[in-house]
């Protein structure tokens, strides 16, 4: 059949704005990090989701409430609910395995950063994972990310952490030199900038870009980033710096 | 033009109303045709012509998500022919024309006469190298099929479309349009062309939820499932038609699919859905398949397949 | 009839037109319907009815074989509308007439009104609970679809046996007359109900022999692969005609694939080739996975479900 | 795909009406002895064979000029041309293993019993085989059948062997009591006769059977036989001996 059907067995709600969902589908799936399912609330909608979590039959979403569906989430979804997904979809982020590791999020951008985390600290990697928020109350999975290294936090107005931009934040320290890989998800522009410094200075780069998901399949054209017509939901969501370089360019003309 | 495309090989060649096509690979329309940049992709993986998704005149938001079922024999899709309609389509289109070598056809979408030959007008001017003209999408009200049941207004459409352009004209029908009389009508109001099938109207619920899956509920069917039926339709219409240019489509899904449909009749083979499983790469596995079956059978061109099990 | 027929129990019973079915299955026609031994076997398989092979004036040999290819994801069939004519089939439903209990439904083929009208007279006749008239069928010359393309010829037909009838007639369908308008003037001509879907025109050509496969070149697609199709159709029949009797057929591979129908508005759903891969057994693993469904849903009755997915 | 194809790479003519063709298929399968396939020559038609043996993607079919699609084969066939066949289809035969086994085989018959003398050979069985023929120039397969137990030839105009029906040199030998079990393949009657035989006697039976097979699906009815309505390409071709009993009696009536 099309969709997978799942059961909601925990939600949480780290934050005003943010809701986590664990839950159990029928069959066992192997998403990499990175790669995202389609999540289909009957009568309501259906939106792209990374996995932010995923082990057998055990998946987790992060959802941040943004709009219509979203927000149909977060007020009308509850235990033992039941939800559908597609997928994995989409190409996941290429894993180094071993070295030092850099993770730049943004808000509910480090919901697939998570997922990676948890899998580059197995293969022994040292991770290093800065979040980005806007204020105090919107800080989340903090804790959760100091399961697998080391984790600093920005916020734009407040007094956690460091006092700014996560870019700026990410700024400072990827001049250091000493990391082998970056991997950063967030707003476009968080993407861009992270891995223009990147480029510049010479480290591995992936980021995940967001564009309009409808097929999910590669076909309708709908997620394509210009100028190259990469599809995210089939060339990515996960982008590495040869394809990201041509967007800088296009971006910046 | 005086260059030659690069894998343009006399073998795999057809002729298509006019236009040359370096292979028989037609991208549907519908399928990542809405931005020069992926066209320039489908170029790339090797496609012998190229179809626009369908252009209107107004921008379509299309419908709400679920749009797409991948029902494991074929999909069912209802997109509801979103486009930026064809002032910012043509910026598109321009591109495209200037550095895509392959022939690119438009596909027209319109809900009546007048804008059928707006958006066919514009598309000319963008330098398209051929219309389709979409008259058999099946879950778009006041588009498509809609406008395909009735004939007379579409016999309407053809000639007037046919007198404003000096490229060939397709006219893309549906399953239900796939009938000896109908046809002739199409070709004597000057259709050069057609292009069959379009999706079947379909729908799917799902047990669990006890919805329909489809936001719209009614979209098309697409995909191997429905190969066998546009094996009908083509071997028909050749059968009828036999000078007639068909563009197949529906259900090819690699080289033995496409094979199916030229012997059959089918001057050329449309990809869509397929791309949903086997990407871009599609091209290249149909155009060598083609060329290794042609080898192995010694026949020197692609084109002495064209209705060849009509043969007795 | 003062007894109850095995396996009879109020939750999936469902009334058709007039006919009560023990549960809403139906052997589709054409499917083992052509003998009473065949026939009683679908009965003890815990069939809801049976719907006999479509039943001709003259006897009728059916075409050379191959007449039947499976595809994979369904069935590609051209047998020809073989049977014995009425004459000799008469004997067969005077003995199902007496030992099988389940709704016998006499599938009624003719070539002009008059047949209709004589095998209809003589199916009453020998004891049959039903008419459907096969208005549909694809692939044989001067029946089914080529008779049903004509609507005034086919709502005579309809009211001339319906005038005739006692029992309910049911107007079998394909994808052609699939539409409210067509669907309007069946009901208004007289039928009871409504029959969807028949096969759907369609081929197959093996490559590796450049020929088509079935002996008669065109044949009808069955199963698994046109279900999203039926959906479509008896969705829109049901939002149309609130209370017309609907039997769905098309694709039903078991219990998910029949509530799915059900779902979009089916009384009762016919099986046909899925018993290529299934065999009888896939009436017993319908009727205990609708059970199933029904108890662990809350539901009292299958009919709470007819057009449920309708429903906003 | 519906068909397999297969490539002929031997044909014999043992008799003027019978040849034999050696087949390899693309991918191996593995039928039961019993079984058949229904063999498409393109542009000609269809027709059931038995297999008359098989072994991996080697297959051999055994096959009488009767009629239209079968004299083609013998006319038009030749060594390299391709078939196309759909199987294995049907119930062949339940074998026994260890024990004493009689096969009765009219004309071209032997067919699936020689594959089944193989099976039950290798099984342990001791095989005794009965070859019914028309004539001395019928015979065929006599040596082959010799390979795995002992044979007897019957003719009913000639000089080999035992000079009457099969039937004949059947029913002197079931009465001797000391075989476990009986399988014939042959003409209606003589399936009949044999088991009716058998039955009497209480020697478990089965039988080949035959009708017009279209679908082969054991959707059309075509095959089947009366009085219950058994399909012979599905419930059969092989049918047991509490299958031929209602059969007997509506024979009988
Ligand atoms: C690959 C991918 C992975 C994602 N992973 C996550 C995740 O893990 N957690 C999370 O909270 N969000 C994630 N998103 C974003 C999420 O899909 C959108 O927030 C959601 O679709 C908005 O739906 P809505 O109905 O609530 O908002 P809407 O009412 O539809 O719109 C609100 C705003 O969101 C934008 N938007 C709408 N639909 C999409 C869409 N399909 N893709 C992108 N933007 C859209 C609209 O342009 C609008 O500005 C992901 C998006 C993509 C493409
Ligand atoms: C399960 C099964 C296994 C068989 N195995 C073998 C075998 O191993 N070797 C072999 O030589 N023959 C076998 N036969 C018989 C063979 O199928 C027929 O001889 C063949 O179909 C005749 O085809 P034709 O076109 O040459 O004859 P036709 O011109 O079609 O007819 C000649 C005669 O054969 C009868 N006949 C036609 N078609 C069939 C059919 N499909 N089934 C039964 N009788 C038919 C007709 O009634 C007619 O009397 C088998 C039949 C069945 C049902
Ligand atoms: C997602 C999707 C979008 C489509 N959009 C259009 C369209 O805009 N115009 C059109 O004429 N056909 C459209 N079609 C139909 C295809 O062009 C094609 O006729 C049909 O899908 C059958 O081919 P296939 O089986 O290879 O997909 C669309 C099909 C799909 C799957
Ligand atoms: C082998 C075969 C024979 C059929 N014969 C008839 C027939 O005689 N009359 C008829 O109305 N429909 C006939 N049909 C159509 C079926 O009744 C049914 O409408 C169709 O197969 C779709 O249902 P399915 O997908 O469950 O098979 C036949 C179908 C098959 C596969
Ligand atoms: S969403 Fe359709 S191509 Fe990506
Ligand atoms: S041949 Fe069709 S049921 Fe056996």
């Amino acid at each position: 059949m099309s969709y997978r059907v799942g059961k909601i067995t925990n939600i949480r709600s780290p934050t005003n704005s943010i809701k986590e969902y664990e839950i159990i589908l029928e069959d066992p799936i192997e998403p990499e990090p990175g790669q995202f399912a389609m999540l289909w609330i009957p009568r309501v909608g259906e939106i792209p989701l990374s996995f932010a979590d995923a082990e057998g039959e055990y998946i987790k979403f992060i959802v941040a409430r943004v709009g219509k569906v979203t927000s149909r989430m977060h007020d009308g979804l509850a235990i033992d609910d039941r939800v559908f997904i597609r997928g994995p979809l989409g190409r996941g982020f290429r894993q180094v395995s071993g070295g030092r590791v850099l993770l730049v999020a943004g808000g509910y951008g480090l919901a697939p950063l998570y997922f990676l985390a948890k899998r580059l600290k197995a293969d022994g990697c040292g991770v290093k994972a800065l979040l980005g928020f806007k204020s105090d109350e919107d800080i989340f999975h903090q804790e959760e990310f100091g399961r697998f290294g080391e984790v600093e936090v920005s916020v734009e107005h407040g007094l956690s952490g460091y006092r700014g931009t996560v870019l700026d934040l990410f700024r400072g320290m990827v001049r250091s030199g000493s990391f082998d890989k970056v991997y950063v998800c967030g707003k476009e522009e968080l993407n861009l900038a992270v891995s223009r410094e990147c480029l510049r200075v010479g480290v591995p780069v992936e980021a995940s870009f967001e564009r309009i998901i409808k097929c999910g399949a590669g076909i309708c054209g709908s997620c394509s980033i210009e100028p190259l017509g990469l599809r995210v939901c089939k060339d990515g969501p996960i982008l590495g710096g040869e394809a990201i370089a041509p967007i800088l360019e296009a971006d910046e003309s | 033009m005086g260059w030659e495309l690069e894998g343009m090989s006399l073998d795999l060649e057809v002729e298509l109303a006019g236009l040359r096509l370096r292979n028989p690979t037609v991208l549907a329309s519908g399928i990542l045709g809405s931005s020069y940049s992926l066209m320039k992709r489908v170029e790339e993986a090797g496609a012998g012509a190229i179809t626009t998704k369908t252009i209107t005149w107004e921008p379509r938001e299309g419908y709400q998500n679920p749009v797409f079922v991948d029902l494991g024999f074929g999909y069912l899709n209802a997109m509801g022919l979103p486009n930026p309609g064809m002032a910012a389509f043509k910026t598109e289109l321009k591109k495209a024309a200037e550095n895509i070598r392959t022939p690119m056809i438009a596909s027209i979408g319109g809900g009546d006469e007048g804008e059928f030959m707006k958006v066919a007008e514009h598309a000319l001017e963008a330098g398209c190298d051929g219309l389709e003209l979409n008259l058999s999408c099946p879950h778009v009200s006041g588009y498509g099929l809609e406008i395909g049941s009735d004939l007379q207004l579409t016999c309407r459409i053809i000639g007037a479309v046919r007198s404003v352009s000096s490229k060939p004209v397709f006219a893309k029908i549906s399953i239900h349009q796939a009938r000896p009389d109908v046809v002739s009508r199409y070709l004597g109001s000057g259709a050069d062309g057609i292009t069959a099938i379009n999706t079947i109207r379909a729908a799917a619920i799902s047990p669990e939820s006890m919805t329909p899956i489809l936001s719209n509920i009614f979209g098309g069917l697409s995909g191997p499932c429905i190969r066998p039926i546009t094996v009908a339709v083509v071997y028909e219409i050749r059968r009828e038609f036999p000078d007639a240019p068909i563009i197949g489509m529906g259900g090819v899904d690699g080289w033995r699919a496409a094979l199916e449909l030229i012997l059959a009749g089918a001057n050329a083979v449309g990809v869509g859905s397929a791309i949903a499983r086997r990407d871009l790469d599609i091209f290249g596995e149909i155009i060598e398949g083609l060329r290794r079956f042609l080898t192995g059978k010694d026949f020197k061109s692609i084109k002495e397949l064209v209705g060849y099990a009509q043969r007795l």
